[in-house]
Order: C-alpha cells, then structure tokens, then sequence
C-alpha cells in the first residue's frame, strides 16, 4: 500500500516535472490575478494594505481551483484512471497521493511566494508571517475539497467552470479564517490563534472525510 | 470460475441484452462477437465491475464481484478501448508504475524484457506521445506479458497492430489460456484464435 | 391492516398515487395560500409600533419568512432523498430528490428577492453581507450547483448518484458555512439579523405567516409530485406499462 | 382600493416581492403543465412507431 | 462563406444549448467570484464602493478567460477542429464565428448580470449603467485576445493556466479603461467618454487582428 | 493529379523517410504499407498540408499544394485517426455541418440518405456521444457518401468496423475510383482492396 502511494505520488511529480512549466504556471497565474487589482482599484496604500488578505486569499482559492480541474481530467482521458479503479489498492489512499502531489506543486509554491505579494501590498512583517502560515494549513483544505467536486464533473464539457460553481462555495470557511487570520494579527500576532485551531480543524476533518468522497465521487463518475 | 446469472445492461434508454448467462472454467477463451454497438464494450466493463449491471449477477469464485472489491481486481487485467498510459512518460515508466500499482514487485529488467518483447527496442526512453498509433498501443499490450492476473478482459486489443504484434499477441494469449488461465476478448478482425478451448458468445441477436 | 410500504418505492406504483396527491395538495396550498393573503393584508395593523417602527412593508414577512423556511427546509429533504438514494440503491428516490431542487431553488431566490424589497425600506439598502443573507445566498447556490451538477451528465443514473453525492456534502458544509459567516472572528459572533420579536409577535402577524408557510409547504408537495410524475414517464419511456398509459392517454 | 394599492407608499416594495413570489410560481405551474403534455405527446409518438413497426 | 460563419455560429450556440448549464455557469462563476471578496476583506460599504468597479473588472476577465480555454479545445481533441482546417473555407472568418458564439455565450450575460453586481456593491445608478457600457465594449476584445492564446495554448498539459499566463497581461489596458470609466463616473457620467473612446478604438482594432492572429497559431499548433 | 517529389519527413529527431517520390493519375488507389510507426499517418498528414515535409515538394495538378491553400482543400477530403465529430450532437447535425463547410448544399434527404447507407438507421437522432465505438466511425465516414472530392485520403478507416460496414466501406472506395476519383489509404487488416488500379507504397523498409 505504502509503494502504490509513494509510486502515484511519484508519477505525477514527475509528470509536472516533464512539462516543468506546469509548476510555474498556477504560481504564475496566482501573481498576475493579485496583481491585477492594483490596476482595477489604484494603488493608494492605505486601501491596498486593507484589501492585501482578502486578495491574496482569494486568488489562492482560484489558483488552487484552477488546477485541480486537470487533477483527475488528464488520467481519465487517457484511460489511465480506469487502470487505477481496478487495482489492488483502496482507491481513497491512490486518491490521498494525487493530491498531495496536487498541492505540493501547486499550493506549497503560493505559499512560498506569500512574501513577495505581501510586500506589494505593504504588509507588515508580522502580517506576512501569519499569511504564510495561515496559508500552509489553509491551502491543503482547498486541495482535499477541490478534489471531491473535480471527481464528480470528470469528463463534462464545460467542467472547468461547473467544477467551480460547485466548490466555491465550500471554500468560503477557509477564506474566512484565513483572511481573518492575517487582518487580526496586525493588532497582536498572539489573536490569531484561535483562527489557526479552526484552520487546523478543517484540514483534520478534511483528510478524513474527502478523499473518501473522492473515490466515490471517481467511481460514479466512471460507470 | 466466472459466473454469469442473468445479466441484463441497458445504456442510455435501450435494453442491449438481457437474461445473459454463462460459466466459464479455467483454460477458456471466450470471443465475445456482434455487430457495431451491439453491446460487447458494455458486457466486458460490466465484467469488471466498472459498470452496474441493471440485473443479475456476476460470481467469481462463487462470490458476487460486488462483495468482492478490490480483491476481485487482483485477479482481472482489463484492456479497453482507450490505451491507460499516460502519453508524458515513456513506455518503460508506464510499465512499472502498471506493476507497482498490480502490487507486483518487477526488476527493471524484466521491465526492459517486456518491452522488448513487444517490439519496442529502442522506443523503450521516449515519452508515448511521440509515438505512433500502434506504438501506443504495443505499450500498453506489454502489461500483458508481466501479468499475474488469471482473467484477461480484451476489448479489440487487435487494432492498430501490425502483423507481427497481432502474432504476437495471439501467442500470448494463447500461452495464458494453456496455462489454465481465463481470456475474454472481442475483436472484428479475422484473427484466427488457436487456443486450448474456444467459446463464442453472440449479442444482438435480438436486436 | 398492514402496509406494503415498500411496494410504493416502485416508479411504476408511484406514479398513481402522485397523480392522486397532486390535486389534493394544490388545493390545500391555494386555500392556505389565499386564507394567509387575506389575514395578512386585511386582518393586521399597517404599522408596528416599537422604537424602530415598521410601516407596511413588513408585510412582506408573510412571503419572506415562509420562502426562507421553506428554502431550508427543501434542502434537507433533497439531500436525505439523496442519502437514501446512495444507501439503499432506490431510484425513486433518487426522483424526488430530482423533482423536489427546482421548487427548492425558486424559494431561495423568493427569500433573497423579498428579503431585498424589505431591505431598502428597512434598512436603507438592498443588500448587506449579514451572515443570514449571505448564507442563503450560499444555499442558493447549493441548490445551482446541484441543478447544474445533474443536468450537465445526460447519463441519468451517473446524473443521479454524482448530484446526490454532491447535496451531501454540501449538507454537511452548510452548518460549517453559516457558522464561519456569522462568526467570523471566532472569538465572538456577529448578531443574527433580527431575531428577536418572534414570541411577542401580533399573533394575527403570527396566524397569517403560519398560514402562508403551510400553504407553500403543500404547494412544494404539488409541484414535487407533478415533477416527479414527469420524472417518472422519461424514464420508464420503454417499459410496457408507460406505453400502455401514454396508449391509453392518445386514444383520448 | 387606492389606497390598498398604495400599501402607505411602500408598493413598490410589497409588490414587488409579492409580484415576484406570484409570477415565479406561477411560471413553475405552466411549465410543469407544458412539460407533461410534450413528454405525453412524445410517448404517443414512440408508441405509433412501434405500432407502425408490428403492423 | 456567409453561410459557413453562420453555419459554425448556429453549431456552437447549439452545442452550448444541449448542455444548458454551460451558459449559466459562466455566469454563476462570474457572480461567485464576486460575492467571495466580501467575505476575505469585509463588507464596509465605504470599502465596498470602492472595490466595486475593480472587482467587477477582475471577475469579468477571469470568466472570459476560463471559458476561452475550452474555445478550440474541445474541437482539437475530438478532430473536428483538423477538418476546419481542410475546408475551403478561409479560417479567419470560421475563427470569429466562434469567437462570436462565445462572447455571446459568456460576455453578454455578464453585461447583463452587472446591474445585480453593483447593488451587491452599493454602486450608485449612474455608475451601474456605465459599467454595463464599457462591459458591453470590453468584454468582446477579451474573447478576441483571449482566442489567439486559446490557440497558441492548444493541446498543451496545464493549458488553462498557461493561456492566463499569456493573455492576462494583454488584458490589462481594457482592464484600466474599463474599471476607470466607472470610477471616473462618480464625478460625473460625462468624464468617462474618453475611456470609451479607447475602449472602442481596442475593440476596432482586435476585430481586425485577432482572427488572423488566431488563425494562425491554430495553423501551427496543429502541425 | 498528385505529384510527389523527393520528399523528406522527420518527427522529433528521427527522419522517417527521405528522397520519397511518386506520381498518381486519376482512378488509382494507392495503399500506404508499413509496420508500426514506419511514418504512414506522417506521410498522409503531409499530403494533406496539415504538416510541413522537412524537404520536396507535393505537387497537385502541378502546382504547390502550399500555394493552392484553400482551393486544394476544395479538391481533398481527410480522414484520420481521430473522427472528427462533436459528441454532443447528433449524427445528422454533424453531417449537416461537414456538408456546409465543405461548401455543398445539401437536402436533408440526403443526409437521412447517407446516414441510412451507412447503418445508422435509428441513431442519426441520437447525440454521437451515445454511440458506440463502431458506430461513431460509421458517422463520420457517412462523409465519404456525399463527398464530391477528387482525392480521399483515408488513415486506417476499417479499425473499430464490423463486416459489414467493412463491405460497405469497400464499395464506397470502389466506387469512387473507378468514377475516376483517387484515394490514398493505410490499412493493418486483410481488407481485399478490390478497384481500378491499385498501388503499394511501403514505409519504413529502410528502418
Ligand atoms: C435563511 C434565510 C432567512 C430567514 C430564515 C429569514 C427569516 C426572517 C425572519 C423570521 C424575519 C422576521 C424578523 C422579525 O422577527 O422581525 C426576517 C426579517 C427580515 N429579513 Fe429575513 N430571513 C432570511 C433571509 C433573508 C435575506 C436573504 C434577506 C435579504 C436579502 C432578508 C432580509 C430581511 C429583512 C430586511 C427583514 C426585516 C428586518 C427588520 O425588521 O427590519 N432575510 N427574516
Ligand atoms: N509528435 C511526435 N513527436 C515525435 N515523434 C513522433 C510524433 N508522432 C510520431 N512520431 C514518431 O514518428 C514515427 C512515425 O509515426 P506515424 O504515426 O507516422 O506512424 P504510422 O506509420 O502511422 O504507425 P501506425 O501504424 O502505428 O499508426 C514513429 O516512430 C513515432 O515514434
Ligand atoms: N454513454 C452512452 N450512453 C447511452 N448509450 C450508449 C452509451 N454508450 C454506448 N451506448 C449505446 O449502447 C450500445 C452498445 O454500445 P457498446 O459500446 O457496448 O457497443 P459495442 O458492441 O462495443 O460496439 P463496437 O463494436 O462499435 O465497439 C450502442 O448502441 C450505443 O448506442
Ligand atoms: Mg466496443
Ligand atoms: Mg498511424
């Protein structure tokens, strides 16, 4: 069990690493989207500091869901998902795998470049800090939930943007307290606390419960 | 070994058989025939479980595959119409994640051996997606020579190939059978089967 | 006397009986509907007294909280449709979870709508990002995703399952969801709109939302039914005893 | 009448939601009504093409 | 070559119609994006007004360019697009067929949809009815641009988020001159007009450029 | 017609074939040979112009195919690997377009017709997504009914057929040959190629 993990795990890293340009793209992507706004609303400093959190959050919803709509797609066009429902191995931890390797490449490096970003939008040191790690935790929540609605629209036209319809929503807890997090912190690092204990709470139940909705999610899909 | 009681599938809103019932023992082959969309792809992934029957019942051992799970798909290997590699990896690193994942522990030599088995000397290092139609298709066919699996569920794993993979293929086939194994498979092509005992099964005769 | 209740889960059994409800249902809701209507404009003070008066704009309680009760209270039943759906395999449930989303969505949208209109009297605005609204907004796209989920795959029995999976998890998020909005600190929880004067409401105010809150209860039974009665016929489009109906129905 | 109408100013709030809640069940009604005649009408014609088939 | 363009138009407008939802979803996109920023900066209706224009603008393009990612995609991988490429027809004219289908598709109910946006953001009635306008302007030259990098992307793994990359970018001045023109309105209605005028002179302008452009790349992408 | 001059092809970094040169007059049929992966949906893709040949020249009526540019399109009808239908719509709707945008005016009748001649009787109302692998195939060649090109290019056309739609395939190729068109095919299966003047081109015998 533990070699089908590491070996899917493996596949798809490798994968992302042959179009290496795949990495850089959703981090690309997160960059451009919180660049944008200063364009949209101006750049006075006062309103951008006040705006940064909620930006750089929701970009970091959209970036995640825009990967994910290719989580599952590219395996199932090519048959290769069929292959994996009749393996040997519980399709939830083959599931697990996928979108560890999902978010390790695209959620790790949005929080990776949490800094630059922050600075852009005159973040205090502080402020950036708890960004990154309200990110940390917060990123592989949206990866976990992604998954189940990219499971359940694998393989319709349109899925992309009918993948989002559905998971934007459950995304709104997350992006409450992740944002929450950092615009309370720049009274007092120390409040922010019990937004992590929440942030914390939603990963735990999320490993628990989604990668088994997935599987079921990816074997409806596939009758 | 495989039982069949009674299958009935429908897809979409036609009925495509119903009231299907077969067994089969060990060293059979079974060529599944009718004509195009006479229901042969959707018998054959009712077999392995991928789609539920609308009726009936599918035993394995004597055990309903339902039941059985994923312990059912230690024993299958399931070729469809779609080839299951994935095209950025070469052929090489699609066959041992296929094995890894069979739960078989494979030399990469071997790995090699299959390859090379299936003509692919020298296209073992490219990504699939720079090869051609059959290419693809002899790739995903090198599973076979590495399997453990006692049932084989073919759908037309003869297009696309050349004379000499179909050689090779029906010799492999023939060589998994002879050795008390299982195959079902449908193919349009006149490939002559020669094979320990051969059964046919015709659908659309109703329709 | 006993029951085969089971024997009603068949489509083909169903089909009469909702045939038989759909009438009585209608016109329990259309006598509640007009019996509310009247209480409500005709039977109650055009003013609430209070330090905040209300002028008669209020009256638009009596569509608005039986569109709201109504909005959550669809969703439950469409998601348990769809827990018993996934658990027992049945596809008649599966139909009513189907044929219960659209009258679910349109009383969402009716809360959000009326709770608008009383909005900008009342408060001065349309719209506010107050947890309650926001969270019906939410649900409001529940009932969208859902809607869209399972009329995106023609394959009805994948529509079916995918979509009831999908009303579940949403079900559990809901709770998660209202309660982030309305505490999003989680030290503390905004106010809830307006919560208070239930218990020391006019009770002719109380009479006639009751009232309408029970006749769009029985006109979402109406419509539910007339659905699934649809539902029921393209499906079973080839079986013998919907050609014999639909026989029986031309040679009228 | 006028004055019921009028609603004390507020008519375009009162009917407008009233207004709103009555068109959207009513356009719920009409369509369920259309839908069952077309699946009706639909049927008839599957069941005349079977018909013409036997024959 | 009248009855070719109408022909791919009706055939792309019809497919989008068999799967009703694919229309509305854009549009649900569109207006979930919108309603998410709220909840990470917080609902102040002095904040709110301001981010107004520039959220909207935001929205708008990441709508487009989601739903431009599917613009050839579908027809490359199912062949048909190959056999576009082997009619008489010039392929700049079959290009803006579906270019046309989509906007259609996608950009005019967000113009539509606009005025309930902009009550979500306290936006006065003035300010509404301008945005309509420069959306009405702006969001055909997104789908004109968006098309040359839906054609230089096709068949590319991870081409959703690569084609952000390349046409994001390009957005940007409709993106200035079209939030501008609204924010510009709250002095006075009038003061906008020169914004309109660059806005259709880009629209002009992409009219006559972007089909060859995209032609083009679609010649190259599938060799 | 179809002049082909010292034409040289290469796919990712390795030359398929070089210095290859025919020339083919009106009512042959050229069968292109090769085992997997010698270069024949290469080469027929080039012919096509949807791939720019490393060296020489392919010459219609005498003029450079890539000069001609749409107007050759007129004269050529291509068919490959992929079907080239939208699954979301039905099987008329589909023909109705390829009609269109091949620039003939075409009754429905004839559409109906061509379906019909094809075996799809009772299916041309269904979404092609619905359809079995064969009987995608089937809609897609309905083309090949109505087309009025002078040269058909055809990759593997038989694969996925039944008998009888291979029958139904042969005649059509026949047919149009011996009416003076031409047609350039690739084909692993035994079909017999029974029409006016054949020819065999093999590939890859320098590999
Ligand atoms: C979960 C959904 C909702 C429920 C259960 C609900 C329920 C109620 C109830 C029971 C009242 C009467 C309060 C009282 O006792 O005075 C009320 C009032 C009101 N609701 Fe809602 N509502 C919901 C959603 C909405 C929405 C979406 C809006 C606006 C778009 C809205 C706007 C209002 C307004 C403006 C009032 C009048 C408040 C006042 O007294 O000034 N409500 N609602
Ligand atoms: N996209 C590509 N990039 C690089 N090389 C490629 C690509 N596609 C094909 N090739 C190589 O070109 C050669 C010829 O491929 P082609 O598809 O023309 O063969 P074919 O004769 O049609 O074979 P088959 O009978 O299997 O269809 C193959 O050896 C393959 O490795
Ligand atoms: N997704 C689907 N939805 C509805 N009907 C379908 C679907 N897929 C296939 N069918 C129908 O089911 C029937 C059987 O299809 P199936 O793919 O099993 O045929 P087949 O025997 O494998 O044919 P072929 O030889 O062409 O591969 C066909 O008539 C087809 O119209
Ligand atoms: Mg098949
Ligand atoms: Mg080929």
């Amino acid at each position: 069990m533990g070699r089908a993990f590491l070996s899917i795990l493996r596949r798809d890293i490798t994968l992302a690493m042959r179009r290496r340009t795949d990495v850089l793209t959703t981090l690309f992507f997160f960059v451009i989207v919180v660049s944008l706004f200063p364009f949209g609303v101006g750049s006075e400093r006062e309103v951008l500091r006040m705006l940064g959190p909620g930006v750089v959050w929701v970009a970091a919803l959209l970036a995640s869901m825009l990967a994910l709509e290719r989580l599952f797609a590219a395996d199932y066009e090519d048959g290769t998902l069929e292959q994996l429902l009749l393996t040997r191995q519980p399709l939830s931890l083959l599931v697990l795998a996928k979108v560890l390797a999902h978010w390790l490449l695209t959620g790790l490096p949005v929080v990776l470049i949490a800094p630059l970003i922050g600075m852009q939008y005159y973040l205090s040191e502080t402020a950036i800090l708890v960004m990154m790690l309200a990110l940390l935790v917060g990123t592989p929540v949206l990866s976990l939930i992604g998954a189940i609605g990219a499971a359940l629209t694998l393989g319709l036209r349109g899925g992309g943007i009918l993948l989002s319809l559905l998971i934007l929503p459950l995304y709104v807890p997350v992006l409450v307290y992740g944002a929450g997090a950092v615009t309370v912190s720049s009274v007092a690092a120390t409040e922010s606390q019990p937004y992590f204990y929440l942030l914390g709470a939603f990963l735990v139940l999320s490993l628990m419960f989604a990668p088994l909705a997935s599987a079921a999610a990816l074997r409806i899909s596939l009758e | 070994m495989l039982q069949v009681v009674d299958l009935a599938c429908r897809r979409g809103d036609r009925r495509l058989f119903s009231a299907l019932g077969f067994e089969l023992g060990p060293g059979v082959l079974l060529h599944v025939r009718g004509r195009n969309g006479s229901g042969k792809t959707t018998l054959l992934r009712a077999l392995c479980g991928l789609l539920l029957p609308e009726e009936g019942e599918i035993r394995w051992h004597g055990e309903d595959i339902r039941q059985l799970g994923d312990e059912y798909h230690r024993d299958i290997l399931y070729f469809g119409h779609l080839n299951g590699i994935k095209a950025d990896l070469t052929g090489l690193e699609n066959l041992r994640i296929a094995a890894t994942l069979d739960g078989d522990r494979v030399a990469t030599e071997d790995l090699w051996r299959a390859l090379e088995r299936m003509g692919l000397m020298g296209f073992e290092d490219l990504p699939t997606r720079m090869l051609s139609q059959g290419q693809k298709k002899r790739v995903a066919l090198a599973r076979l020579v590495l399997s453990s699996a006692t049932l084989w569920i073919l759908d037309e794993p003869f297009t696309a190939l050349d004379k000499d993979a179909v050689a090779l293929l029906q010799t492999l086939i023939a060589n998994h059978v002879d050795a008390g194994g299982l195959a079902i498979l449908t193919t349009h092509q006149e490939v002559p089967l020669t094979s320990g005992r051969i059964e046919r099964l015709d659908l659309g005769t109703e329709h | 006397m006993k029951v085969k209740w089971f024997k009603f889960a068949a489509p083909a059994n169903f089909y009469p009986v909702a045939g038989w409800l759909v009438p009585v249902f209608a016109v329990l809701a259309a006598a509640a509907i007009l019996a509310g209507l009247y209480w409500g404009f005709f039977e109650t003070p055009s003013v609430l007294g209070g330090t905040n008066p209300q002028k008669e704009y209020y009256r638009i309680i009596f569509v608005h909280v039986a569109a709201a009760w109504m909005s959550m209270w669809l969703y439950l039943v469409l998601a348990s449709w769809c827990a018993i759906g996934l658990v027992f395999n049945t596809r008649l449930s599966y139909m009513m979870a189907a044929a219960v989303a659209p009258t679910g969505a349109i009383f969402t949208f009716l809360a959000l709508w009326t709770g608008a209109l009383w909005g900008r009297p009342s408060w001065g605005t349309y719209w506010d990002w107050d947890p309650r609204l926001t969270s019906e907004l939410i649900l409001f796209f529940l009932y969208i995703g859902y809607i869209a989920l399972h009329s995106a795959i023609d394959d009805t029995r994948r529509a079916d399952k995918a979509a009831a999976l999908l009303a579940i998890v949403g079900l559990i998020s809901v709770p998660v969801i209202f309660w982030s909005i309305n505490c999003p600190d989680p030290t503390q929880c905004a106010a809830l709109h307006q919560r208070s004067s239930m218990s020391h409401m006019d009770s002719n105010i109380l009479l006639a939302m009751l009232l309408m809150a029970f006749g769009f209860w029985m006109y979402s039974f109406a419509t539910a039914f007339a659905r699934l009665r649809g539902i029921i016929l393209e499906r079973e489009a080839d079986t013998t005893w919907v050609q014999e109906l639909a026989a029986k129905e031309t040679r009228r | 009448m006028k004055e019921f109408l009028a609603q004390g100013g507020y008519a375009f709030y009162i009917w407008g939601a009233y207004g709103m809640t009555a068109l959207l069940l009513a356009i719920e009604v009409v369509v369920l009504a259309r839908r069952r005649r077309t699946i009706l009408a639909r049927l008839g014609r599957l069941v005349r093409m079977r018909g013409n088939k036997a024959s």
